[in-house]
């Protein structure tokens, strides 16, 4: 075991994968000589040359597309973009390529891409910077989206990805690459299905992903302190969810919150408080709630930023509405 | 090339022209649906690129990759007729499994790699490709077909760019029918002459005559060594024309009367037939004859084989989206 | 009144705007000399000319982006993308720019432009050519989303949204541009929010937008036939979606089913049903229902399209499940 | 340009470098938070090309945008410092009311329409900026600055062909620094002399040295004279520096500390001032005392402005989200 930091995680994980097979490649800004805007791939450049860890020109569209492209043939491209608000300009090459080709050619080729890209605010990036669009991802068939909340799955989802035949995208967060935790010495994998319950409890059921789920462990921290047993999920992968586990928590719990950073139309908030009007909704003792952002564009400003994504208050506050307490 | 080798590339063109007027006959029946491009009056670019190239050998041919109008491309480079017209009828034995469609054909065992109708979508693709060949030291490169209204999308600029500095094997064959559906290349083009085009991005390349399938032959045979040896990319642009609209509702209505008939004159076929009748290896009467075999041919077999075709099953609607048979140990689900 | 085809209303629509003012332009591929793939604009070249009715190269992510720098100088551009399957390369300008650009400069700069596309599965289009996405503008803070359903609303809400000072996504389907409907011939405007209630009914609420209206239209027919009185919602506007109407029907019906031909995960199914449970949980007697298209990219083959995508009798089933009567 | 001009310019740029240092010591402070790329380097570009354009006019001026490098544009465009220091403050005085910060400041009272953080994404904007001015007849042209690194996105392909077809009246600047963020350009581009590029969308272009305003502004003349007369677009090419990195987080190990110091022997200031001393025009005491009174009003004005200015207020959040008051004849709600 060792104590270790999120980027670290994550460049363990390339380094392995690529040390293990030859047809794994990174592709991104940066992430050659300058080691990465995270340091995912610090170091790597030198280890494994320019024709493995390669630095592209500002085309995130088209690098993309050819990490696509060099997937057909059997290669294993981990592809970074340096922010998931760029990853707008790649949309048609994951979405209309990677996304269907295995299904249009009936089932005869893959693209085991991965693509990994930081999500969420950070401290005033403002709008254009500001991002966190895993429901655009999460709402293509044909994709697997994964949030890893910590080192552990960060090191371990990633391995994983890299091995699954699927396109796979992996969302991190501008705040979570400093975070750290211990982790095995020994190689390890992390799958990428299956929610995790965090944290056991009786009296009501938190949900969140990627750094939401820290926000629902300090509330519940908190809740503690009134005498209210909560539970979190992290729900870990967000295509396919596991409703599985949200399900017997609800059942257990007969509460829910649902805590996402993004704004709230057609987002996770609303598609998980859905699955559990689907699956357990006779288990409600009252309406689940979602946490989430102001509808408005990133603001720069640091008190209204702040003013607009939620934080472990707003889930504390969130959970006392859903227990009826405020 | 010898005698016999020009008879089967005549046929070939013959056979590539019959079988998109008998896809349109097929689709004015509603026995095929969604859009249909077909490739009438273009034949000599695929057939005279791909001939030079290494195909129907299988997983060891050329990477192969284009847009959606993708029927020839395909079967030039090794899919069986039967398979690519029983995906027009949407097939289980089409060979995207009757999930693509016509504009949507694949062939893994021929590493034909896809018809997309994502206008430019190809170009990284078919970069992606040549860099996987090219990593994996096959030999192989890649080829990739795409017209001319497709060069202004901004990954033709992103891809030229990368493929160049990156030295990808990939050929990029530009079929120049002047026209974007509706748009005459001179009204969304600042520079018409789309070889040039690639200046900026410090690659070679050239412009051909792409109705005569010599002409085609001869300047793909070197762009494919250059690409082959020095594993460098490579732009090489055909003038051609569609002798039909651009897919079904197409009224042509952007173009004279007077240019179709100017260009019809130079159709590839003609053009070739008539050479080989000069040149004594073929006459007129047996170009009949060759036309009432592959006409036999098509109704006989490619359609036949597509009418009597079984459909997909619905129980399996969802295959095919991710992978079927996935190791748990990467894919889970978690144990709790 | 005169009878008019949907594409005919649209055409209208352009043709008076453009008369009406001159800083009113069209932007798209073949819109121009070819008159427009659904004939949306077929005449105004000849009418207005090549600098008003302009047709664009394929370069959708720029084109839209022309359109978006014009409209900050107080042009009124009407950029058509063909399909909306290709709006995915123009995300970046319309999500990023337009969609931002006031918020990000304190107000000072609007984007009034237009985007018509049509969504939608036709008939055997196949994976690329089948999207609906209206989610992926819906969850964007900063612009309009609306889904004419018919001839009157695509007439009038074009006009509006031409008028109106903020980035309009108005999202058309290819199987509707030959509906035809009864009109006014004089001018009139249709707002670009408000739900309706399209029919009347006290059992069941079906709620849908775009062609799904339709497809409740025709369920509620069918419902009536078994004695089942169901309100039909269209909801007109995704953003913002106008709650109040919704909340009013479900109040009084107790029962509601959601339509949408899109994929269900993090969709507008889910985000109603969210909604309501907000905004109604206690008047609810049974879960809402969502009907919706199976998680696959859309095949080319007609019968597993056809199982692909709902159609009137999922709804009508939907209701009955609602109902609880299966 | 007489003699008070030049020592204007001078002065102009002195106040440009001292802008950005003292917003570097801001940041430091955590008075300004989010990304801060600072233009120290490269201020003979903007200053000189913008000295030659229609500026500090309000709504008259020609419009103008760029990059998130974007401070001093906006200055020379006519925005007060005040509120541009206001803005990376956060404040409500601030030129995007404290909801842009460093890499979003807008003036539209001065037509600077923006900087922006997406690298590509103001290449169509100002394409579309010329379209409205040419539409409206106003003679106005628009002016974009952006970096080398910007050049491989795929709207620098699709404007430029666009810009050209329609002849809009825009002028490109490139402002060549050689590196985007870490990746010196020869690593990432084919073509490295960016003027080259343009060739392929038939439209005129030109290199300069970038340290030497007097180079840009004679380049920067012909070109915006050309653009304004002819309705046409230009690309213009500055090689420049820059003197600190990409962004704060950025330690440089991707470039050499001999190079830093052979382009910091051509700081356009420098160069500037010894020319005007040379040519008699000013003496070392004016120049200091030219600095002094430029540090005594950053920090006296602007940055007290600054600090002293409130904050937004809460309450607004979602206001400039959408139109504050629309016409409910458009907008509705749907009367039932
Ligand atoms: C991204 C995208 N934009 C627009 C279209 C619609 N479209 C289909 S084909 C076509 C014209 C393509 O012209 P060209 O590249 O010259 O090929 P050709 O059809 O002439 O073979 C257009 C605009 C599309 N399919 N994809
Ligand atoms: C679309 C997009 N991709 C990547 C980035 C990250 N990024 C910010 S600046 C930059 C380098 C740009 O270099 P250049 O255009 O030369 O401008 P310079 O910073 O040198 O002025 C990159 C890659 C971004 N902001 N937007
Ligand atoms: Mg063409
Ligand atoms: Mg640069």
């Amino acid at each position: 075991m060792a104590e270790t930091a999120y980027w670290e995680a994550i460049r363990r994980a390339h380094d392995e994968e690529m040390a293990n097979d030859e047809l794994v490649i990174a592709m991104g800004e940066d992430i050659g000589v300058a080691g990465g805007t995270y340091k995912a791939t610090l170091g790597l450049y030198d280890k494994y040359g320019e024709e493995r860890v390669i630095d592209t020109p500002i085309s995130e569209n088209s690098y993309t597309g050819i990490g696509i492209g060099a997937s057909m043939t059997g290669m294993r491209p981990i592809i970074e973009i340096m922010s998931i608000n760029f990853a707008l300009l790649a949309l048609d090459t994951l979405i209309n390529a990677a996304a269907k080709i295995r299904y249009m050619s009936g089932g005869q080729i893959a693209c085991p891409i991965v693509m990994r890209t930081p999500g969420g605010t950070a401290h005033q990036l403002a709008a254009q910077h500001s991002a966190r669009l895993a429901r655009m991802f999460m709402s293509t068939s044909g994709l697997r989206v994964v949030t890893p909340r910590g080192p552990l799955d960060a090191y371990g989802m990633l391995k994983s990805a890299v091995r699954c035949n699927d396109p796979v995208i992996i969302i991190e967060h501008e705040q979570m690459y400093n975070l750290k935790e211990d982790i095995p010495d020994e190689e390890f994998f992390r799958p990428l299905e299956g929610a995790e319950v965090v944290r056991e409890g009786s009296d009501i059921t938190l949900i969140g992903y990627n750094f939401s789920v820290h926000l629902c462990l300090q509330a519940a921290k908190r809740l503690e302190g009134d005498g209210i047993s909560a539970e979190v999920i992290d729900l870990r992968a967000l295509k396919p969810i596991d409703r599985e586990t949200i399900r017997r928590s609800v059942e257990k719990t007969h509460h829910a919150v649902v805590a996402e950073e993004d704004e709230a139309p057609v987002g996770v908030g609303a598609e998980i408080i859905t699955g559990i009007i689907e699956d357990c909704f006779f288990a409600l003792d009252s309406q689940p709630v979602r946490v989430h952002a102001a509808d408005v564009p990133v603001p720069y400003n640091a008190t209204l930023e702040k003013a607009a994504i939620p934080d472990a208050n707003d889930v504390y506050q969130g959970a006392l509405k859903a227990l009826g307490k405020i | 090339m010898n005698d016999a080798d020009k008879k089967r590339l005549l046929r070939e063109m013959i056979l590539y022209r019959r079988f998109e007027d008998r896809s349109f006959e097929a689709y004015m029946e509603r026995k095929i649906g969604g859009f249909l491009h077909l490739y009438s009056g273009q034949e000599a670019v695929a057939t005279g690129v791909l001939e030079m190239a290494v195909v129907g050998q299988g997983r060891k041919n050329d990477y192969v990759i284009t847009g959606y109008r993708d029927h020839i491309h395909a079967i030039k480079t090794g899919t069986d007729p039967k398979a690519v017209m029983a995906e027009l009828y949407g097939k289980e034995t089409g060979c995207s499994k009757g999930r693509g469609g016509s504009m949507h054909i694949f062939d893994a065992s021929q590493n034909f790699m896809g018809g997309y109708a994502l206008v430019g979508q190809p170009f990284p693709l078919a970069a992606g490709l040549a860099m996987g060949a090219k990593h994996q030291k096959t030999n192989q490169i890649a080829i990739c077909f795409l017209g001319d209204g497709a060069n202004n999308q901004g990954t033709f600029h992103e891809t030229m760019n990368m493929a160049s500095i990156w030295n990808l094997p990939v050929l990029f064959v530009c079929e120049n029918n002047q026209y974007a559906i509706g748009t005459r290349i001179d009204r969304s083009t600042a520079v018409t002459d789309q070889y040039r085009r690639v200046e900026a991005y410090n690659m070679k390349s050239s412009q051909h005559d792409g109705m005569d399938i010599d002409i085609v032959m001869a300047a793909a045979k070197d762009a494919i060594d250059y690409v082959r040896k020095e594993s460098k990319p490579y732009f090489i642009e055909f003038m051609t024309y569609r002798f039909r609209g651009h897919s079904m509702s197409d009224a042509k209505g952007y173009r004279t009367r007077e240019e179709e008939a100017e260009w019809e004159k130079r159709d590839p076929i003609k053009i070739y037939s008539r050479r080989l009748v000069e040149e004594g290896i073929i006459t007129p009467e047996d170009i009949k004859a060759m036309e009432k075999e592959v006409d036999d041919y098509i109704e006989n077999e490619v359609i036949k084989f597509a009418e009597e075709s079984p459909e997909p099953k619905v129980e399996e609607l969802t295959r095919y989206v991710l992978d079927d048979n996935p190791d748990p140990r990467w894919i889970g689900p978690l144990q709790q």
